[in-house]
Order: structure tokens, then C-alpha cells, then sequence
């Protein structure tokens, strides 16, 4: 499917949904609330067939916080980029995708440990890199750490 | 020897042991948690994290120029194709191209850092699996093309050879000549290496049928590299996404379908002699001209998100920068492959025994610091 | 120390310049037998695990000085050579190392990481800056990573070092 | 020269017997000083050999990988040995707190002093033996097996998790074993009629019996070397401490002189059964002699018996150490397959084979 036939899908589900095309993929933003139904639909509509998840991470906007999902077809050949915009940066929630990729579950720990996005439905939402006590979320733009020398 | 070695067993009666953060086996500072039965494995939970060193977040306070290198020490066996993500990355957003000479430098030092990295592996698969002598074997070998990187780059494992543009420096003199001995040395003497482990017996039946990790599940876990294509996934970033001109050249995508760590050390194997082909089609036809495209002083990248990805020895990196048009990235993400990779771990070890577990690891060619980053 | 000067009381110590000679003499020989004896533990973190293993195959041979033996186990070893980046994590579990290795037992801190927090690592949240925050270090052997020659540099003057060690009489120069 | 070559120890053991009752009586005084001078003598001879092996297992390790090996700590590294054990004995022997000390400390004894106990019936030279009794080899194989309750007691007293497991896989490994190994004794036993080490080098005057025993006494041999090399757990088969997967198995928690006398009763047990190998299948002590070539025969017997022994038996060693560099280590389920499914039937239609030779009189 070229990136038209992509977009008019997507505009069919989420009418809502704004595309930016300024990048070497087709970015589709969205609300963090619509996020599951799309995916799934992503992953098993027969033209589609996102099977593989090549990269899942956050950008902190400082009022806003973004899931950023790279999608790809390993049949197709065609990727895609789905961006979830969660505006409640104090208590961020956003389901997860682990049931689609499996793959998501570490990466999903992993924005959750530097991030603090809570994923509704994850299996095993633990802190993967830092230690359990660990306070803050390292990779926020309002992380305080009391170790950092400023240049 | 683990921080969690008192609950010799947990409530519900189930042997535990903790394998890592020091275990001679986890190549690093692993740590993976494996409820057994007897001898066969139950359940195996990764605890990751003791090597954490917050490159990403470290990355945001460096300059275009600088963050590059902080990537040698993430899969330092991969550290030249690491940097080169990097730069090409960069070069994405400045949209500016490397020269002929340096993309055609890139490649062969990339396939030469991808043969000593699999030399590396395979002399520690062979270790793992209690054999002590391919190590040094192996080391043989991959002593050789370090002295090469060593000649040109100034340095023997994290060489720090690439800026934006091109490479930092033209390649030594001796450059050619010696790679040329070291391919003749290395086709030479690969058939030792199938001749000390392959034919093994002993060898044959602690990898044959042990972890096997299907096609479906390999692209579910995001599994690349020669991981993923011993399980018969097509997923060689040089063939779907060729970079720094990796169409030009002729080489093979190994695939292999039986999806367990024999298949997956024979991809690796066979992946040696196409990096070796790579490298002759290429040493005599280096182009003249110059070794850097010129750019500012201070690399500012416009505002906007910019995602490479590369193979490296291990599988897809992909790096995604995300600019606000300042001197520094505003956010930066490795899509490391070793993180993915070792994600499957549960999936494949179940069931197995502990003696697979470390043949399943072996044959991951898991470098612990690529997934704390 | 003038003896004669003193009082000695029946039962009280003589002490003698060096322990006296057959102490020093059997210190020689128990330095000589540590000091060429070093077993490592097999225990690296990061690159320069990879520089360590280099120092064990064929070219460099740390075996030639007998560190071939690389223990698994932190009960048998007598060094622990800290290759790569300690971060707070892993920082306990270093020091749980070094208080399970059997007395005496020595460290090399290699790299630049290990020495200070590392060249990139120093400034962020989750790196020990220097593993000598957490363990006492003997030698530090500079790097990044430190070259195989390097590392055999610092294991060699760790054995000058025990060589002038006191074993008996004198407390060992490590605990002062 | 001549004098010294046909020298028999026998005669000086007789002197030593005669002299110490001539001075302490025909009693119990006597007996006790000779056990003592035989222990020590024990003792002087094996600590060399170990230091000895020691250092050729790792010289044969450099060899193989293409390195030196230690060549700084005396002469071309012989006293590299010397440095580590005088290094083991002054290290801090840890008991953990958990453990339960009495096993602990208990276990590496056991397992040292059952293997310098299998020490006693060989043959080592002409006439030279510490106790020619008449089951010999039914003494060997029982007291072997003893030191597996020393391994069982060190993993299970340690109160570590892989030094549990790697006393379970201990136990499995030596029981399954001694199967064949016993098997491949008694093909040798069948042929010879005797229990008594003795006779059974006696036996071996006009030929070795593996070139006397046709092709039944080769696969005794080979089965005996494999079953051996895991009776003794050195690699390939060395599951009990595999290194990789229980990083140092049962004696993970062991160190200083305690985990030396692991390591020593490693080397004598590496020792004892190449001896017990070469005294069974390659004649002991016996020259090597063809048929009715009568000067050949003569320029062997010039060569002293005890050099044919240790010749023989070095050659063992050495093989026994070309496997531990060379091969990959089995599984756990694998080594018992190994046992239970090849090894066992084999040495069981095998000594069938030896018998029929034995009864039909087919060997020489």
C-alpha cells in the first residue's frame, strides 16, 4: 500500500488522526485513548500486516509526552510510524501493545523505567534498568540529578 | 555468587537459581533468574540494569560530533558499524553524503569489525560450551584485523574513526596490503574453525534442535541479525535498506530455517565468508578523492525526527534522533538488537536444560552493555 | 628503634628490625609464591572485558606470569580485575564479590571508567564515579580501553607490589 | 650400571622388613612404623607428581592453543606449580556461615585420601607395590566409588545452589559409570583369572593384552579411557564443576588449602587411572616385546620396568588431557545417554566376546 492508501485507512478509523509526511516515513499522530484499536487493526488487516515492531519509545515535550511506535511489514515492505500524544504528564497512561508484538513488553518496561508512562495491561510492569527504589524518571526533560556537574 | 542468593527456595517449593551479574557464561553483567525443575528450566526472567550507563539521556547533553563516540562502548564489538549509525544519522538530517572514498572505507571497516566480532563470538560459543581451545583460535585471527584498525584508526577496539561526513583520517598506507594478508590468513585457516567445533559430535548434539525460536515468534520478539535470519526471517538491513552504497557490492543474505542455535551458528559462520567477499570486491577499487565531505564547525540538525538503521554484527541498530534545532540532540533512542534479541530468551529456554541455556545465550551473541545502554 | 634502651619484661615481644630474619626470609618465599600466583576472577562488565580477554589468548598470554587460572568463582580468586563501568546497580553486588574472595586479595581498577566514572560516564545519573567509591584498588591501569600490555603493566606491578608485602610480623602494608 | 638396572625393589623393602623387626619385634611396632614409612614415602612421591602434572596439563594446554604456557616463575615456568600451592596453602580457607562446617571441612579428606587409597595396589615397578592384595582390582573399583560421597558431601554442606546441583550431577554421573568401567575391568579379569594386579601384569609377560586380546580388549581399552575420564570428572564430562554453567560446581564455595585438596585429588585420581589403565590393558610394568625377536626383547628389558610404567601410564595421561583441550562438554542428559544407551550394552556384548575368546582360548 503506498502512504495515500495508508492514510485514507487510517482516516477511516480515527477520523481525528493528523498526518505529517515532512520525514523519511509517514507519521500518523493520535490520541493515547485511541491507540489499541488502531494497532490491532494495523497488525491483522491482510494489506497492512505491521508484523514487526522495529522500535517503541517516548519523547518528553515538556507539556505533553509522546509514544513514538516504528512500524514495519515484513511482507509489504512498507513502514509506518503511529504516535500516541498522552497529555496528562503528571499521571501518564497509555494501553499496551504487548499482545500484538511481544517485543513490547521490554521496550514498554524500558519507557516505563525512564519515562514513567504507565501501561495499562502490561504483564510484568517493573523497573528494567534502574533499581526498584529508584526515584524519577531519568529520561523526563524535568529530571533533577543531584550528581550532575554542569558544564 | 548473586545479590539474590538467599531464597534457596521460593514459597510455592520451585528451585531457584540465579544465574549472573558475575557468571562466566552471561558474557557480562546479565543477571537471569531460573526457576528449575530438576535440571529443566521452568521459567527464566532477565534482570537487566547493571550496566546502565544512560548513554541516551548523556547523549542529550553532547554535540552532534561528540555523541558518536559514546556508542563505541555500547556494542563494543560493533563499535566502528555503531559510530557509523551515528554519522549516517546524522548525515540524514544535514542531508549531506559521505564521500565515494569514505563510504567505501566505512563498508570495509565495517566488515572487518563484523568478521572479528564473529570470531569473538565463535570462540566464545566454544568456551561456553566447555571447549576452551577455539578462543584462541579465534583470537588468532581477530588480533590481526585489530592491528589493521589499529594502523589506521589509532585504536584497537573502540576506534572513534567516524565524524559526520566521512571518516576522521585517510586509512594508513599499509592499509590494503595488510587486509589483503589477513583475508588470505583468514580463508586460510576458517576451515580450522569448522574443523575443531562444526563436525564435532559432542558440539552437533548440544546445539541441534536446542532453543528453537520459530519464524512468527522471531519477528513477534523484534529478533534480527543472524539470530532472526537462522530462523528463517528476512531481516539484513544492508538488502532492505542498503546505506553507503552496500547495493553495490555482491554478497548473500544467509537464511536458514531450522531456527535453533545450530542454524544459528552456521548463519554466523557463513556470514564470515561473505564479509570476507565484501572486503575483496572492495580493497582494490577504494576511490581516489577525499576522505570527508566538509561541515560546520557546530553541526546544528533543522528541527524534525530522523531514524537509520545499520546491521550491525548482532542485528538492527536504529538510531532515532529527535532534533529542535539546537547543537545538541533533544532526544535520542537506540533501537539496540541485543535488547530484542535477549527478549526471546523465556521463549526459547523453556523446558530446555540449564547446559542449553548456555548454548542458547552462546549462540544470541547477547554484548550485555548494547542492552542497558 | 634501639632495643637495649628498653626495659624488657619476660614474655614481652622483642622486636627486631623486619621481623627478624627468618620471618623475612619466609615472607620472601610466601611473596614470591603470591606474587606469581595471581588468579583472577573472571569478572568484566564491559569493552574492557574484551581487552582482558586479550591479555589471556595467544599473543599476549597472561599465562606466561601464571594468571592463567581464571577462577569463577570469587572464593578462589585472589584479584578481581574490574574491566568496565561500575554503575550504582551493580555496585552492591561488586562489593559482595569482593567480601566473598578469601584473604589476601587485591584489585585492579582497568580502564578509565573504573577509574573515574569514565570518559563519557562521569556525568550521568546511574555511574559509580570511580569504582574505588566502592572497593579498594591496588592498581589502576589507565584507558579507554587500556591495551592488553597495559593490563599486563598493572598485573606485573601488582606483584612488585606483594613482593614487598609482610606476610607475618609487620601488619601487611594493605590493612594501615 | 648393570647392578642398578636389575636392581629389584623387593630386596630393599625385605631389608627395610628385617631391620625393623630385627630392632622393634615381630609385632605391632613394626607394622605401624612400616605403614608410616610407606605413607610418607606416599606422600614424598606424589606431591612432585602432582606438581608435575600440573604443570604438563598446562603446558599441554599451551601447546595445543598455540601459546607458551608459564615460562617466567623458574626455569621455562616449572616452579609456576610450586608458586600456586605454597599460594593455596596461605590463603584464607573461608568456611561460609550457613554451611554445615563439619561436612565442609570433612569432604575435600574424604575425597584426597580415598583417592591416595586406590594408590595402594599398583604395580608401579618390578617388585614394587605398597599392597599386592588378592582382589586387587575389585579393591580399586570399590574405593573409587567412595569419592563420590566426599563430592556429595562438599556440594550438599556448602549450602550453595550450584554446588547442589553440581553434587547431584556428581552422583548420577560416577554410579552410571562405574557400570563400564567395572565391565571393561572384568572383560580383563575374564581372560586373566585373577583378581590380584600382580597376576595380571604376570599375565601380560608374552604380549600386552590389548594386541593379545584382539579386538574385544581395544573396545575394553577405549570404553575403560572415556568411562574413566568421567569417573575421574575431567572434561569432557567434568559436569560436576562445568565451569560455564555452575561456575565451579561443588567446590564453589571452597578456597585456599580446602579447594587444593580438590585440586590434588584431581591430578591423583588423573594419575591413578591412567596407572590402573596401563597396568590392565598395556602390560604395567611389562617391556613391550615382539614375538621371537630375541635382541629386541633383550634391548627392552634393558630399558628399567619402572620407566615402562610411567611411560606407559604418561601416554594416558597425556591423552586424557588432549580431550579436556579439545572437546565441548556434554549435556546432563547427554552424558547419561552416553552411559546408559552406548557404553553399557556395549561393554556388556563385549565382555560375552571376551569370554568366548577366553573359553576358546583364541588369545595368545
Amino acid at each position: 500500500m503506498t502512504n495515500e492508501e495508508i492514510k485514507l485507512f487510517i482516516s477511516a478509523h480515527i477520523p481525528a488522526a493528523t498526518f505529517d509526511e515532512s520525514g523519511e516515513f509517514l507519521n500518523v499522530i493520535i490520541a493515547s485513548e485511541e491507540l489499541l484499536p488502531i494497532m490491532k487493526e494495523l497488525r491483522s488487516n491482510r494489506d497492512l500486516e505491521f508484523d514487526y515492531l522495529f522500535c517503541l519509545t517516548c519523547i518528553d515535550w515538556k507539556d505533553h509526552l509522546m509514544m513514538v511506535y516504528h512500524l514495519l511489514s515484513k511482507k509489504h515492505r512498507h513502514v509506518i510510524v503511529i504516535k500516541a500524544k498522552i497529555t496528562d504528564v503528571n499521571d501518564p497512561q497509555i494501553e499496551t501493545v504487548c499482545g500484538i508484538w511481544k517485543t513490547a513488553e521490554f521496550h514498554e518496561r524500558e519507557v516505563y523505567d525512564l519515562f514513567g508512562v504507565k501501561f495499562i495491561n502490561h504483564p510484568d510492569l517493573r523497573r528494567i534498568f534502574l533499581m526498584d527504589d529508584w526515584e524519577g524518571w531519568p529520561l523526563r526533560k524535568n529530571y533533577v540529578d543531584e550528581n550532575m556537574i554542569e558544564i | 555468587m548473586s545479590l539474590l542468593g538467599e531464597d534457596i527456595v521460593t514459597e510455592d517449593g520451585e528451585f531457584v537459581i540465579n544465574m549472573g551479574p558475575q557468571h562466566p557464561s552471561t558474557h557480562g553483567v546479565l543477571h537471569l533468574k531460573i526457576w528449575l525443575d530438576g535440571e529443566t528450566i521452568k521459567r527464566v526472567q532477565p534482570h537487566l540494569g547493571y550496566i546502565h550507563r544512560s548513554i541516551e539521556k548523556m547523549s542529550e547533553n553532547l554535540s552532534y560530533r561528540n555523541f558518536i563516540f559514546a556508542t563505541s562502548r555500547m556494542d563494543y564489538l560493533s563499535a566502528h558499524i555503531n559510530n557509523e549509525a551515528c554519522a549516517l544519522c546524522v548525515e540524514k538530517g544535514l542531508q549531506i553524503e559521505a564521500t565515494p572514498r569514505a563510504q567505501v572505507i566505512r563498508i570495509l571497516m565495517a566488515e572487518l569489525t563484523r568478521l572479528s566480532s564473529h570470531q569473538l563470538w565463535w570462540g566464545c560459543t566454544g568456551l561456553d560450551l566447555g571447549a576452551v581451545t577455539p578462543f584462541f583460535y579465534a583470537f588468532r585471527e581477530r588480533e590481526a584485523i585489530m592491528e589493521i584498525m589499529e594502523e589506521t584508526c589509532g585504536a584497537r577496539l573502540t576506534m572513534n574513526y567516524m565524524v559526520p561526513g566521512g571518516v576522521m583520517y585517510d586509512i594508513h598506507p599499509n592499509f590494503q596490503k595488510r587486509v589483503k594478508d589477513v583475508m588470505k590468513q583468514i580463508k586460510n585457516n576458517l576451515h580450522e574453525y569448522f574443523e575443531i567445533l562444526t563436525g564435532n559430535v559432542i558440539f552437533e548434539n548440544r546445539t541441534k534442535g536446542v532453543g528453537y525460536l520459530s519464524k512468527e515468534d522471531a519477528i513477534s520478539y523484534g529478533v534480527t541479525g543472524p539470530t532472526g535470519r537462522a530462523s528463517g526471517v528476512s531481516c539484513d538491513v544492508r538488502k532492505w535498506f542498503p546505506y553507503e552504497g552496500y547495493d553495490k557490492v555482491q554478497f548473500d543474505e544467509i537464511l536458514d530455517n531450522c531456527g535453533d542455535c545450530y542454524a544459528r551458528y552456521m548463519v554466523r559462520m557463513k556470514e564470515m565468508d561473505q564479509s570476507v567477499s565484501i572486503i575483496e570486491q572492495l580493497i582494490d577499487n577504494i576511490p581516489e578523492g577525499d576522505f570527508q565531505t566538509k561541515t560546520k564547525n557546530v553541526i546544528k540538525l533543522p528541527k524534525g525526527e530522523f531514524y537509520q538503521r545499520v546491521e550491525t554484527a548482532r542485528g538492527e541498530l536504529g538510531v532515532f534522533i529527535v532534533s529542535d534545532g539546537a547543537a545538541s540532540p533533544y532526544r535520542i533512542k537506540y533501537r539496540s538488537p541485543n535488547f530484542s534479541n535477549l527478549s526471546a530468551i523465556d521463549h526459547m529456554a523453556r523446558g530446555a536444560k540449564i547446559g542449553d541455556l548456555i548454548a542458547i545465550m552462546a549462540t544470541l551473541d547477547l554484548v550485555i552493555p548494547d542492552i542497558d545502554r | 628503634m634501639d632495643v637495649s634502651e628498653k626495659l624488657i619484661f619476660p614474655g614481652q615481644k622483642h622486636e627486631t628490625a623486619d621481623g627478624g630474619i627468618l620471618i623475612t626470609k619466609l615472607d620472601d618465599a610466601i611473596n614470591w609464591a603470591r606474587a606469581n600466583s595471581l588468579w583472577p576472577l573472571v569478572f568484566g562488565t564491559s569493552c574492557c572485558a574484551i581487552e582482558m580477554m586479550s591479555a589471556a589468548d595467544a599473543k599476549y598470554d597472561w599465562s606466561r606470569f601464571g594468571f592463567e587460572v581464571a577462577r569463577a568463582t570469587p572464593r578462589q580468586a585472589d584479584l578481581i580485575i574490574v574491566a568496565g563501568t561500575i554503575v550504582m546497580k551493580m555496585a552492591p553486588v561488586l562489593k559482595r564479590l569482593y567480601d566473598q574472595m578469601a584473604d589476601p586479595k587485591y584489585v585492579i581498577a582497568m580502564g578509565a571508567c573504573t577509574i573515574s566514572g569514565g570518559p563519557f560516564f562521569y556525568n550521568t545519573y546511574s555511574v559509580v564515579k570511580g569504582v574505588d567509591h566502592v572497593i579498594p584498588v591496588d592498581v589502576y591501569v589507565p584507558g579507554c580501553p587500556p591495551r592488553p600490555e597495559a593490563l599486563l603493566h598493572g598485573m606485573i606491578a601488582l606483584q612488585e607490589k606483594i613482593k614487598n608485602e609482610h606476610y607475618f610480623g609487620k601488619k601487611a602494608e594493605k590493612d594501615k | 650400571m648393570r647392578l642398578l638396572l636389575t636392581y629389584s625393589f623387593s630386596s630393599l623393602s625385605s631389608h627395610i622388613h628385617a631391620w625393623l623387626i630385627s630392632s622393634m619385634g615381630d609385632g605391632m611396632a613394626a607394622l605401624v612404623a612400616e605403614m608410616v614409612i610407606v605413607g610418607i614415602s606416599l606422600i614424598v612421591f606424589l606431591v612432585p607428581l602432582c606438581f608435575f602434572l600440573g604443570y604438563m596439563e598446562r603446558k599441554v594446554a599451551a601447546f595445543m592453543q598455540l601459546r607458551l604456557g608459564p615460562n617466567r616463575v623458574g626455569p621455562k615456568g616449572s616452579m609456576q606449580i610450586v608458586a600456586d600451592t605454597v599460594k593455596l596453602l596461605f590463603k584464607e580457607g573461608l568456611t561460609p556461615t550457613a554451611s554445615d562446617k563439619f561436612l565442609f571441612n570433612l569432604a575435600p579428606v574424604i575425597v584426597v585420601v580415598t583417592s591416595m587409597l586406590v594408590m595402594a595396589p599398583i604395580a608401579f615397578a618390578k617388585d614394587f607395590q605398597i599392597w599386592d592384595l588378592s582382589i586387587g582390582v575389585l579393591y580399586v573399583t570399590s574405593i573409587s566409588s567412595i569419592a563420590v560421597i566426599g563430592i556429595l558431601m562438599a556440594g550438599w554442606s556448602s549450602y550453595n545452589k550450584y554446588s547442589l546441583l553440581g553434587a547431584m550431577r556428581s552422583g548420577a554421573q560416577i554410579v552410571s559409570y562405574e557400570l563400564s568401567i567395572g565391565l571393561s575391568i572384568l572383560s580383563v579379569i575374564v581372560l586373566t583369572g585373577s583378581l590380584k594386579m600382580s597376576d595380571i601384569v604376570m599375565s601380560q609377560q608374552n604380549g600386552w593384552w590389548i594386541f593379545k586380546g584382539h579386538l574385544p580388549m581395544w573396545i575394553s581399552f577405549v570404553i575403560f579411557v572415556i568411562a574413566s575420564t568421567a569417573e575421574i570428572n575431567r572434561a569432557p564430562f567434568d559436569l560436576t564443576e562445568a565451569e560455564q554453567e555452575l561456575t565451579a560446581g561443588f567446590h564453589t564455595e571452597y578456597s585456599g588449602m580446602k579447594f587444593a585438596m580438590f585440586l590434588l585429588s584431581e591430578y591423583i585420581n588423573l594419575f591413578v587411572v591412567s596407572a590402573i589403565a596401563a597396568t590392565l590393558f598395556l602390560g604395567g610394568w611389562m617391556p613391550f616385546h615382539i614375538g621371537h625377536w630375541e635382541l629386541f626383547n633383550h634391548i627392552m628389558d634393558f630399558i628399567p620396568s619402572s620407566i615402562w610404567f610411567m611411560g606407559k601410564t604418561f601416554f594416558i595421561i597425556f591423552i586424557i588431557m588432549q580431550f579436556r583441550w579439545t572437546f565441548p562438554r556434554l549435556r546432563v542428559d547427554q552424558l547419561l545417554t552416553l552411559e546408559w544407551k552406548y557404553l553399557l550394552p556395549i561393554s556388556m556384548v563385549n565382555i560375552l566376546l571376551a569370554t568366548l575368546i577366553a573359553i576358546m582360548g583364541w588369545h595368545f
